[in-house]
């Protein structure tokens, strides 16, 4: 449950902003592709992170700036839980193992 | 649950101890795992034979069961099985096949599988070893999920029906890092849903996830591959694991990716001793 | 990961299947009209009815009443509403025809069979189901209908196994 | 190519009892693709079993019988090697036929 309420919480900072520039588009995309490429490190990237981030990028290509800047944004927060969950998990496991 | 606080605060001294590694080396040996895994769900569910584990679902619920009864008088798995068996037979270009490629001329194997091959360093399963029997006769590598990789394993793994599984962790430390590996994996949660594959098969067994029964991991690759009524078709390890992933919101892994690999060393020697039931059937 | 179904390619669209069953039917000598590609004698407008009692008269135009004497088994809950394992018997005499009706699907008639005499009046089939549902089989004795149903529950599936 | 149809018949003292089962996609017609475009309405209509060339059962289907249907069912008589035929015809026009000896 936490979890999803600090999810909506960073999914709410992620509202659009408007008249978003390209320049700010892009460093959202990139800032989001970032936090996707460490969640991949740990296998764990989220599909709905991914189908932001394909959505931004979608954006990106028809120029619809506040667009992309709210997927990028929603993209990236999945992106950084999903390394939070998965830097929780490299010790947390092992509660769950059978003994 | 007072043995659980113990386990917690073990593991937390543990943690101190190895200064919190990225991820700490458990004490335990494969084989005690393999024991306490078993031992684990002989009391979860202290009516179904050991063998039955290979009936995934259908051995831990009756009305389910008699369904599944129903369906295997004339199994939808029929048609893909008498592929396999053809195309098993088939010579490659340059005069080999695949019996060439396998011990017992294939013939009875799928127990064995994977193994943890000390020459290549990797766990090869029965999928990754059919591929690579083909590459090595200059054929080309089948698509992994379904299709012929499904048919084929289904025919191998009928050959094999009722023989245990039989795992083998070598000597070699790279066998048991790729152990470790697996069950690492098999017990972290990942994807948005927060699940790992023991939140469904180890904590949720037995209870219904929406409208299905989820089946216990013990023993739960001994059937594949499998003919999923939802799927409409056959699935290989690969497909089931890849459609596992995505449930949890987590984006699949290529199919034979290593992790999956590793995944399926683990679990299948938790599974051993559970008889090979595939091909089977799934809701 | 997209998988690829199976490939279904009924290879045998062989003439000479098709006069057979054509001949089978009764029809010899019409292959080439215009419903000649699909199945003569199959009751498409039984087929295309919503409701049971659309179904029912379309099939039959005649009324049915519930008989203990007709036996359904069918699953309390289905695994899979796609393959829902259902079986008809009956110990009525001179039984030609026992259809299968699943009202909640979008179209209600099922299934329909035939019975020549020495063809024991029992069935088993695996039909889909849209929804819970009742299931009606409706068994044709003597020129009269009978009826048994049952309530099959379907929910949803996709992450068991 | 194999058959799409496949049979199990087994001649037993009073009743030969058969199973049957068909490689068909039972397109309902309204089930979407991946790309949501609706799969149009493929499935078998009509099959028929013959017993030494007598017709002993019809099945009618629609769109509500499972992808790859199964059927069983029993008749009276019957010896080992008999012949049995089975024929089906789907909604496209496509047809398959198999003719097996009672076991």
């Amino acid at each position: 449950m936490k979890r999803f309420v600090v999810f909506i919480a960073l999914a709410a900072l992620a509202a659009p902003a408007s008249a978003a520039t390209q320049a700010e588009a892009e460093v959202a995309l990139a800032a989001a592709k970032q936090a996707e490429a460490e969640a991949a490190k740990y296998d764990n990237r989220w599909v709905p992170a991914e189908a932001a981030l394909k959505a931004a990028e979608t954006a990106v290509a028809q120029q619809a700036w506040d667009t992309a800047v709210a997927e990028a944004n929603k993209a990236r927060a999945m992106g950084l839980r999903a390394v939070e969950q998965s830097k929780e998990q490299e010790t947390a496991w092992h509660d769950a193992v059978i003994r | 649950m007072s043995h659980r606080r113990t386990v917690r605060w073990l593991v937390v001294l543990a943690v101190c101890l190895f200064g919190g590694a990225a991820s700490p080396p458990d004490s335990s040996t494969p084989a005690a795992d393999q024991k306490a895994f078993q031992d684990y769900f002989r009391s979860r569910f202290p009516g179904v034979p050991f063998a039955d584990f290979a009936n995934g679902p259908y051995a831990v619920d009756a009305a389910m069961r008699k369904q599944w009864e129903e369906i295997m008088q004339f199994p939808p798995y029929d048609f893909a099985l008498d592929e396999g068996k053809t195309a098993f037979a088939v010579k490659f270009a340059n005069g080999k096949s695949y019996a060439d490629c396998f011990a017992n001329g294939g013939i009875g194997v799928r127990q064995n599988y994977p193994y943890f091959d000390t020459k290549t360093g990797d766990v090869v399963t029965l999928d990754l070893a059919i591929n690579r029997c083909r590459e090595a006769n200059g054929e080309k590598p089948l698509k992994y999920g379904t299709g012929m990789m499904a048919s084929l394993t289904a025919y191998m793994a009928e050959t094999s029906r009722g023989k245990s599984f039989d795992i083998k962790i070598p000597d070699d430390p790279r066998a048991r890092e790729a152990y470790e590996a697996g069950k690492q994996f098999f017990y972290t949660r990942r994807g948005q849903l927060n699940f790992s594959c023991a939140s469904c098969h180890v904590t949720a067994a037995g209870q219904r996830m929406r409208g299905d029964i989820l089946a216990p991991a013990i023993g739960i690759l001994a059937a594949f591959p499998i003919y999923r009524s939802d799927w409409g078709s056959m699935g290989t390890i690969d497909r089931r694991f890849t459609t596992c992933s995505a449930q949890m919101r987590s984006v699949p892994l290529p199919p034979q990716d290593v992790a999956y690999r590793n995944l399926e060393y683990f679990l299948s020697y938790m599974g051993n001793g559970v008889p090979i039931s595939g091909p089977g059937t799934r809701p | 990961m997209q998988f690829g179904s199976a490939d279904y390619s009924p290879n045998a669209t062989t003439r000479r299947a098709t006069l057979r069953l054509l001949a089978l039917l009764g029809i010899a000598g019409t292959a080439g009209t215009a419903r000649a590609d699909a199945a003569p004698g199959w009751p498409e407008e039984a087929f295309h009815q919503k409701t049971e009692a659309d179904a029912v008269k379309t099939l039959y135009g005649k009324p049915f009443e519930a008989s203990d004497k007709v036996t359904l088994d069918a699953p309390e809950i289905a695994e899979n509403g796609a393959v829902v394992p259902i079986s008809v018997s009956t110990e009525l005499p001179g039984v030609t025809t026992i259809s299968i009706l699943v009202p909640e699907n979008p179209f209600t008639l099922a299934a329909s069979y035939k019975f020549a005499e020495g063809t024991l009046p029992s069935i088993g089939c695996r039909l889909k189901m849209a929804k819970t549902s009742n299931v009606v089989a409706i068994v044709e004795s003597e020129g009269k209908l009978y009826a048994a149903s049952k309530e099959v529950k379907v929910t949803l599936g996709g992450c068991g196994g | 190519m194999p058959s799409t149809i496949r049979v199990r018949a087994q001649a037993g003292d009073t009743v030969t009892e058969v199973q049957a089962l068909i490689q068909h996609p039972m397109d309902s017609g309204f089930v979407k693709d991946s790309n949501g475009v609706l799969i149009p309405p493929h499935h078998i209509e009509t099959v028929t079993f013959e017993h030494n060339g007598k017709i002993i059962l019809t099945a009618d289907w629609g769109p509500a019988v499972s992808k790859d249907p199964y059927i069983k069912f029993s008749f009276k008589g019957g010896a080992k090697g008999d012949a049995l035929t089975v024929t089906w015809v789907d909604n496209l026009g496509k047809t398959d036929m198999l003719e097996a000896k009672l076991a």
